[in-house]
């Protein structure tokens, strides 16, 4: 199942979502042993950041709640761990925020001089106060954010979209036209708020949190769909993925990859290699490759 | 009737009973048919303060207990707490230690790291070699509970033996007793220098890690620890995983996610 | 459980949601004997409307997604069911959607007429290619409609928002000035969109949908917490709610009444019933008052 | 590995086998386990067409079949389908008849009404009472598929009898038989009428309804019929109810929600 995404030869088209594990290359590896052909790296900001108090992640059965608040390093103090990546033998993301374009710039040029395969942007983290988010909902804010980190990166871009977007497929276009390489979309869904009726209080720390897994896949299916009218490059698609079904449902949509995040804990850390095996069996039954699948629920009616 | 999905939002508890331990440590009880494993531990949140991981010290069938030292902030507020108040509790998590019955074993404690071995020994025969140490004599967790004989140790020799419990066991070896396995749970130094030792006598042995927790369950990587996650692969480890384990005893990683030495990482937590 | 709300005695704070079975007197009749306080009249459009083909509502078993798409006999070509209602003895909500802010004020004007207890402008229907939606996610079409329609009404007004909104505390504010008497919240969330990987295609005729049921309560949650602290009139929170706990949820976070659809489904016709038993239940065992729980998750730290 | 959580989208199946019963019905036959009723329906989504409900007219362990009459757009496209064609089926919905077993019951059907008294009539006795009537002998469905003997009319008189259903029946009844059970399903007309001579000689029924259906779970309110919901508390309903239904033969809502009289609503349906 190998595969071409933007030059490089992937062993199949999994990616490991952001903040999900990638807090270290011994990890990072375990999981493209697990047969995750591309890893994401947890975002890294311009400072040392602690992330929010716990309770910051939450299963509500159905998917997950989450505010973990973009713990981060920070870019400057990361050496041990670009220092071990150096030696990786798998290809990898490297994810960025910031609160202001010179910061989201600062950071990313910094971190192209690590080499990572690729850098993603994350313009659509709803878990900071002033982080990210506010990127991506805006159409002038998006553009300026990916030509910036554009000018100063040695490697392609991919920008990662928020589904709280009015028109996703409009702020996906306004990326590619600033030079981004992929769209990657979507992160978590909403906000959303749990309360205990008990103590009558938000069960988060930081009250509001993202919505992730299953529950979210429609959310992530209608994106995807609205990103593929809008643009010609790749999507890395993801939301709500626990089986192969899943994965070809988002690539029917028009994804050129399928990451997983909250998944990992539904099905373990080798769901990467089981969504692969599913993925294949389908489409064996089928006599279909991925690429006659992709965005193939764009065709007209029979 | 409960929602027809199951979640796993904390389930809200309150202590129906407190027990002062020491003056550094407090044991809280719930009622609560909790599933369990010795070694598994449950995220414990209170309301307005924070949420972390407490290992399941006492279990019974329609209860279960954590027990508290008292170290900083959150713990702090945790021995406070008393009948009636509510906590909230997420799990059990983690994988929980192995047993393996009708052998001759041995069990390392090292102050509040008695806490996860305590449901293990009470399911363990009455001729398990028990070793207990801790800083001084109020350190001493749970110093009347068990039927199996305890050789205890404290640094400064205010009850037992004045030293470390790897001395014990060094010496208990050497006298030529015979172990199936050995369970430790205590600082990561001493857990450190019990696996070096079993690796010399070929003696396989289980620890339990600690490392800083978000979400228990093997998604957010705050507890990553080498290739293994501490929360969900652990926080019970064997020998075969201790071997390849880069970051045992050298290395954790911080709130912010950044890895620092283990030492720094304890001056943090110990501040 | 009475309860007041604009001026009217509610035998209970439940309400049905619109677009749910309220398609004529008698089951609106129905409903109401089943244990429901308020009930509302499925939306009323300016014109006769179809609605889209089927499959409109699909069960996704954690929620549905649906793309009813608006049907509507119009305003105008309602007698028999005006003339039913003239006659009804339970209190009722009448439910309006239009093209345009003339289209709102032309059929709420007529509406009113009818006298309804209260009626509701839905500004946060995403089902249909130009009607509502647009208007409840910019905050100056919100406001040119609602104080378009206070205008010529009779009876209170109520606003329904969509999640949509960026800043759905906002939205609801403006409202608020621009005369709404109460907030209604939320619409469904999304839209979403499911895919038949078998015959690849969208599962509803319309491609997108709404997503309702419990896997949104997070996000009616948070989004009725933000309308709470931002407005001073009451909230007829909905999304996601099945039991009393989850009433109670949306009461804690600053809801007055509590609209069930989805969970006709789930439960039955008589969950109104149901879940005010619950309510009672659980107010009772912790010797607490609906006013006494309303918006106590806003309350700060121990 | 199916998703963790229970969905109900449209499980998508080939047609495994097609029956031509008649120049105006074909049968499609499914392999698929579908738990059942006599008298309970599934959605059926032609992919790119549309989704409508229709009677489960076979079932069996492991298959169960649909007949559909030639009418308008969709069931024109339905009876074009053949083997390996997908179709997306939901359900089962709606409540089915109550069979009350050892009784002496009646069993009425018009045309296509047929079709959800197919499965009903398999499991009654011998000696049910079996009126079958049909505009046409085009229209008799299933001539030849029971055990139980049937009295055959048309309304042209080119098979059986020349006249209605409702007349046989009658005459069964001032014969001097006795019923302790009549099922009917048919046009609305007809069932209204087999309803009106049931209430006369006291006799219970159950007829089977049919409205404009969305979401076919009784959510959407588009199958209202007087204070019943059609899908859900339906389509069959007893004596008790229908006395108290206002709509019943009087009135349905159109797609768009408007309620018309009954004739209104079928001549759009029959356009
Ligand atoms: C699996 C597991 C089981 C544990 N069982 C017990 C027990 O039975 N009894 C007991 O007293 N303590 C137990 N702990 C430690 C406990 O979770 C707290 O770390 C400890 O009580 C100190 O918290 P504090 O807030 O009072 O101190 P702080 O001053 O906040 O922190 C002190 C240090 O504790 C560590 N720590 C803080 N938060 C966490 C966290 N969320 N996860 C892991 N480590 C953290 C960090 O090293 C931190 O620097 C366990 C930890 C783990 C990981
Ligand atoms: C519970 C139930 C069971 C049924 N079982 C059968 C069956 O076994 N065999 C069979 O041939 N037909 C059955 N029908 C009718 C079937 O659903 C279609 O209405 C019929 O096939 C005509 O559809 P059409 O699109 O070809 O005609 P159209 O020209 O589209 O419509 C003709 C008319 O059919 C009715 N209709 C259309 N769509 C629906 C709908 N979604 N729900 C209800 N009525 C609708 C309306 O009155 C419409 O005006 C059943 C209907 C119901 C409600
Ligand atoms: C605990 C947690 C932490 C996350 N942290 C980040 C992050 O740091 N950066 C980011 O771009 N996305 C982050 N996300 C979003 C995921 O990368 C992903 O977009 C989202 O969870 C949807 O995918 P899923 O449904 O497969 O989990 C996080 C998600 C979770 C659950
Ligand atoms: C089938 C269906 C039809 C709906 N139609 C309408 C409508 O016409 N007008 C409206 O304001 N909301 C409509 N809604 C939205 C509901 O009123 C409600 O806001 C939403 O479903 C969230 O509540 P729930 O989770 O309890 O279903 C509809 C929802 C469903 C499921
Ligand atoms: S605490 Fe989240 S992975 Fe271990
Ligand atoms: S078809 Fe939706 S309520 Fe019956």
């Amino acid at each position: 199942m190998t595969i071409q995404f933007l030059g490089k030869t992937l062993k199949n088209p999994m990616v490991l979502a952001s903040g999900i594990l990638g807090n270290s290359k011994d990890i990072l590896e375990r999981v493209h042993e697990q047969g995750c052909g591309l890893v994401t790296m947890k975002s890294i900001g311009p400072e040392p950041r602690d992330g929010h108090k716990n309770p910051t992640v939450i299963d509500l059965g159905h998917g997950m709640i989450n505010a973990v608040g973009l713990p981060s390093p920070g870019h400057l103090n990361m050496e041990n761990e670009w220092k071990d990546l150096e030696k990786r033998d798998f290809p990898l993301i490297a994810s960025v925020y910031g609160g202001s374009v010179s910061e989201y710039q600062r950071v990313a040029k910094f971190v192209s001089t690590k080499k990572p395969d690729f850098i993603e942007i994350n313009i659509s983290c709803p878990n900071s106060e002033k982080h990210g988010m506010i990127f991506g909902v805006n159409p002038q804010s998006s553009h300026e954010v990916v030509s910036a980190v554009k000018k100063v990166i040695n490697v392609p871009l991919i920008v990662k979209l928020t589904p709280q977007a009015l028109d996703i497929g409009q702020i996906a276009k306004i990326c590619e036209d600033a030079g981004a390489d992929a769209i990657c979309a979507i992160n978590t869904v909403g906000p959303g708020m749990v309360i205990d009726i008990e103590s009558k209080r938000p069960v988060l720390a930081f009250k509001k949190g993202g919505l992730s897994g299953p529950m979210i896949k429609p959310v992530a299916v209608r994106c995807i769909f609205d990103i593929y009218k809008a643009v010609n490059i790749p999507i890395i698609g993801l939301g709500g993925v626990t089986t192969g079904e899943d994965a070809i449902e988002l690539i029917m949509a028009g994804a050129s990859l399928v990451g997983i995040g909250s998944a990992v804990r539904y099905r373990g850390i080798d769901v990467f290699g089981k969504v692969v095996k599913e993925m294949e069996t389908w489409l064996k039954a089928h006599s279909l490759s991925i690429e006659e699948i992709k965005g193939a629920a764009h065709k007209e009616a029979l | 009737m409960m929602n027809p999905i199951t979640d796993q939002k904390p389930i809200m508890l309150r202590v129906i009973e407190k027990k002062i331990e020491s003056p550094e440590f407090a044991t809280l009880f719930f009622e609560y048919a909790i599933p369990f494993k010795p070694g598994q531990f449950v995220m414990v949140w209170i309301p307005g303060i924070d949420e972390k991981p407490y290992t399941i010290s006492y279990h019974s069938k329609n209860q279960f207990a954590i027990t508290i030292e008292a170290k900083g902030l959150f713990s702090k507020k945790a021995i406070t707490l008393d009948k009636g108040d509510l906590v909230g509790i997420r799990g059990p998590f983690g994988n929980g230690f192995e047993i393996q019955s009708k052998k001759h074993v041995g069990v390392v404690a090292g102050g509040c790291g008695m806490a996860p071995l305590a449901t293990l020994a009470e399911q363990l025969d009455k001729n398990t070699t028990f070793i207990h140490g801790a800083r001084t004599k109020d350190y001493i967790l749970y110093p009347d509970r068990f039927d199996i004989d305890r050789q205890f140790c404290t640094d400064d020799g205010s009850f037992g033996h004045k030293g470390f419990v790897t001395d014990i066991l060094e010496k208990e070896i050497a006298s030529g007793k015979l172990f199936d396995m050995i369970y430790a749970c205590g600082p990561e130094i001493m857990m450190y220098t019990v696996f070096k030792i079993c690796e010399k006598h070929q003696i396989p042995c289980q620890i339990s890690l600690e490392r800083y927790m978000r979400c228990g369950f093997g998604v957010c990587g705050a507890c990553v620890c080498g290739k293994q996650i501490v929360c969900k692969d652990g926080p019970v480890f064997n020998s075969a995983v201790l071997r390849d384990m880069k970051d045992f005893n050298t290395k954790a990683l911080l709130k912010s996610g950044k890895d620092v030495d283990l030492s720094l990482y304890f001056s943090w937590r110990c501040k």
